[in-house]
């Protein structure tokens, strides 16, 4: 598949959006969805549905097996050894939530530390959080540098004796500073300590090899990753998980995992490869073009970037800036994105971000440019 | 284009240069508000004398320009009303952000009503209205004095 | 809309299955879904997509409106007294959940004692069992009578002064027995005695009204309701409930939410008392002519019932009727249907259950009993 | 139609009047299986000899005609076996029921193998395959004695 092309694959992008193109810088917040997902999710409605797992007749047989192929599909595309290590989930807070019930009830004791970093989403916060008053232990924050960037030596020098897990971000969703998980995982494993990720960046715009970063856990949000809402993957390694039945209680988002296959199939139509090199792209020439722009403040400055600009724009506030762009049909997100740590730490309340996905195109990031500059002429600003 | 009835000078003005900012010396009732989507928050403290009149009223927080703007001409206005004539103010503007075309005070001069309504340009903007309405709310709070945090969320 | 073309709106009929006509008596397991209900998944998806709540975009904006006009909706369909009073989760088996742990949080104590049925569906009996373990509370069961069904007296005399609360289904999945919920709720709450409905079948089946049910917590299951799979909502009173937003965290079944609004409507453009009519027809004629059939044993004589038959054939296992009836088109199922203890009770492993949808037929109970007798043919009975 | 290959005569013979049901006396090994989407359960009883020979095998449980009538040929034929013979014979009949067209082994005779093929019919319906290997999963883990459940869910 072209990557110049891609965006015809997105039925959305033929539409006007208040008489405008849609320029969608939204994508960390959720992807919009390719043809063939759509296709399969009215197809299979339309064509073959029934429950999973319980019936016995010809539907019911059929659609248990189109579910279980995405596992399998799931598990060849993030390198996982076993099948039974992937489980479906309504999305990667429930996936997060999930593992810390698990290991708070298998290894977690009072006076324990989970470990985490300033650049988390609430989702891989809360969960800890919840621990902390029903079993007592302790969180504890790496900090991020200068640069916004999170260097292993800032997780070395908070693991401690207690340490039993480290809960970390692949990709921050606002820096968009791409993490040593490989490192990390390495570090941690040799002083006996578990490491869950939270993947829902990473998932859309890095390789995802299991095998090759060892983390315990993964959490994936599938409409990130150009798949249906409601919908989330928990990687656990076996040793961590029973079956996947077991945590797949009563009916299950049956007609979007079967979907999910496409989204999975259309990521591989591309490949990983070419997706990573066309983001690069994107986001050098968007931090090139917003330095330019002295108004401008990128939030951040990791070695390693993806998917993910975020800025202030001095003297207009985020919320602005949003409505400002938006009038001109380029959808971006203004708040915290659930990062109130690391916004408090950046003493700022809130930020504008844009963020990618395979459409998008420097035609884009050129609006976005456009849309700021408008905004600092209402403003007044030079 | 709407922006520019969103952005109207008035508004940007009192956005950059907002009035009341600060904790007034010696208030007797005060309220936190917050939008816990957008993180904006609020914090209004008055000063309400024993003729039951707002002796003075300040607010502290950040945000957006509409909401600094509607936080900045609110203290202005009702600064020196008494807490009745403040409810009516306030319920007006509540009204008329909500569905009224005009505000309907007798209380307010004309030229201070022509700065309320330049706030009317978040209607077309759903998302913003809360942003305009939030201080308010929050001085109701205050009134009150029911010690409720205002959240925009309910 | 006609009753009798309703079947047109559902897609799925076009289809051969196997070179038969499918005939889905399988919708208490999960219902087939109308075309306007895939449209709008697809219409949300190719012209509107965005995520909920979160951005001030244009088309944010839009799906958060969509997406609580379907709270709307659903409030009103069920007659609640307040939109908050809807919580979206993402099955009915969440949504029990939430209330065990809701309940287990507020007002259980150890040694509380929660009454439940013995017509229970797995979902209703797991979360207890839970708090069980966990708060060391007690579970009580409230037996059936001779014809399956549950009178209020066989519930009174469970009733202590431990008694806290109540958990029970409207309607059995099993028997098909409609419980006397109004008369339980009255009882249980000059006691003092929370009210908590497993509302699965009931959604689809009978007439939806909180406020004359009066129970405190209903659980919905939406892909039974002719509503996209990945869906539930629970009801509660306000008194019991933070806001929804409380509980909907992380990114939300988005689509589904918009599309279920869908489902609604299509119900209410039947009308419940045209299905209820219809569906009572239907449920009469099927006990008629299965009791005609000697070999054929229904399972429970309720005062009272809806929506599913179901059955046993002397010297034929159900997982034998059920690939017998599938071979022409028939789709039953076969097995236990999560109510292990009533199965334990009636000393049977397993049932074969007819259940219906607003699409069935006599025609179709006609094919069901053919079926039968197929398998009759073939097992040499009599 | 397939259903006559699956529910052959010799099935439904077996299905109904099941040989080696119950539990048998001084059996030495054990394992339980059950298949938790639908309710089947067995349980394999078994006597292993000193020299390694199956002495006696039988079963308790309940099912469909297939997984009865697959416990009932099993253990027809295991009697009398070694174990090493018992353990070609499982081997060979999962392999079959999996992807062979045959059946490979040179210990049974050639009418035993034509029950066993009988059961071959599953192959066409992939939930019922189950129900006609739970028995052999569970005889395996008898024989292996390891003491774990057999589940068809994994
Ligand atoms: C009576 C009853 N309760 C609970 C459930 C579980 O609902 P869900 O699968 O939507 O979680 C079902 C459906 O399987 C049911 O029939
Ligand atoms: C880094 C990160 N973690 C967690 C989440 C939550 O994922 P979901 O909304 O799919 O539950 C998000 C997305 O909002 C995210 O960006």
């Amino acid at each position: 598949m072209n990557i110049d092309n891609i965006k015809k694959e997105f039925p959305i992008f033929d539409e006007k959006i208040q008489n405008n193109d849609l320029v969608y810088l939204d994508s960390a917040n959720s992807s919009q969805k390719p043809k063939v997902v759509l296709d399969r999710i009215n197809d299979f409605y339309s064509k073959q549905f029934s429950n999973v797992g319980r019936s016995l007749h010809y539907l019911a047989v059929a659609a248990t097996n189109l579910y279980e192929n995405t596992r399998s599909s799931v598990q060849k595309y993030i390198n996982a050894k076993d099948k039974n290590e992937i489980v479906f989930t309504k999305g990667a807070t429930e996936a997060l939530n999930l593992v810390a019930n698990t290991l708070g009830q298998s290894i977690l004791e009072p006076n324990d530390e989970v470990l985490i970093t300033e650049l988390e989403h609430h989702s891989n916060y809360v969960p800890w959080h919840f621990l902390r008053k029903s079993k007592n232990i302790k969180i504890k924050f790496a900090e991020i540098n200068e640069d916004g960037d999170l260097p292993i030596e800032n997780i070395e020098k908070e693991i401690t004796e207690k340490t039993k897990v480290i809960a970390i971000t692949h990709l921050s969703n606002v820096t968009g500073a791409v993490l040593p998980i490989k490192e990390i995982t390495q570090l941690a494993h040799s002083k006996g300590i578990v490491v869950v990720v939270d993947g829902c960046q990473g998932g859309p715009h890095l390789k995802l090899d299991m095998q090759d970063l060892d983390c315990d856990f993964y959490a994936i949000s599938c409409h990130k990753m150009y798949g249906p809402t409601g919908l989330g993957v928990l990687y656990g390694k076996k040793k961590w998980l029973e079956l996947p039945n077991k945590y797949e209680a009563g009916t299950m988002a049956t007609a979007q995992v079967i979907a999910f296959d496409q989204s999975i199939k259309f990521l591989e139509s591309i490949g990983i490869e070419k997706i990573i090199k066309h983001e690069k792209e994107l986001i050098e020439y968007g931090q090139e073009i917003l330095q330019k722009n002295n108004s401008v403040k990128l939030i951040g400055n990791p070695k390693k970037r993806s998917g993910v600009l975020s800025f202030t724009i001095k003297g207009v506030h985020p919320h602005d800036i949003a409505t400002i762009l938006d009038e001109t049909g380029v959808a971006i997100r203004a708040g915290h994105h659930c990062c109130q740590i690391l916004h408090d730490k950046l003493g700022i309340p809130a930020s504008a971000r844009a963020s990618l996905g395979v459409y998008n195109s420097k035609d884009d990031l050129d609006k976005l440019n456009e849309g700021i500059s408008n905004c600092k002429k209402i403003f007044d600003l030079k | 284009m709407n922006l520019k009835e969103l952005y109207q000078e008035i508004i940007l003005e009192h956005g950059k240069n907002p009035r009341n900012l600060g904790k007034t010396e010696n208030f007797n009732k005060d309220a936190k508000g917050n939008n816990p989507l957008c993180g904006d928050n609020v914090h209004v403290y008055l000063k309400l004398n024993d003729q039951r009149k707002v002796e003075d009223i300040s607010f502290e927080g950040s945000g957006c320009a509409i909401s600094m703007a509607s936080a900045s001409i609110m203290t202005d206005l009702i600064k020196g009303k008494s807490d009745n004539e403040a409810k009516e103010i306030i319920e007006d503007f509540l009204g008329m952000i909500k569905e009224n075309p005009e505000l309907k005070n007798k209380i307010l001069k004309e030229d201070d009503k022509t700065k309320l309504m330049c706030l009317s340009g978040v209607k077309q903007y759903p998302m913003r209205v809360k942003c305009a309405t939030l201080s308010w709310h929050t001085l109701v709070s205050a009134m009150e004095n029911d010690g409720k945090e205002v959240s925009t969320e309910n």
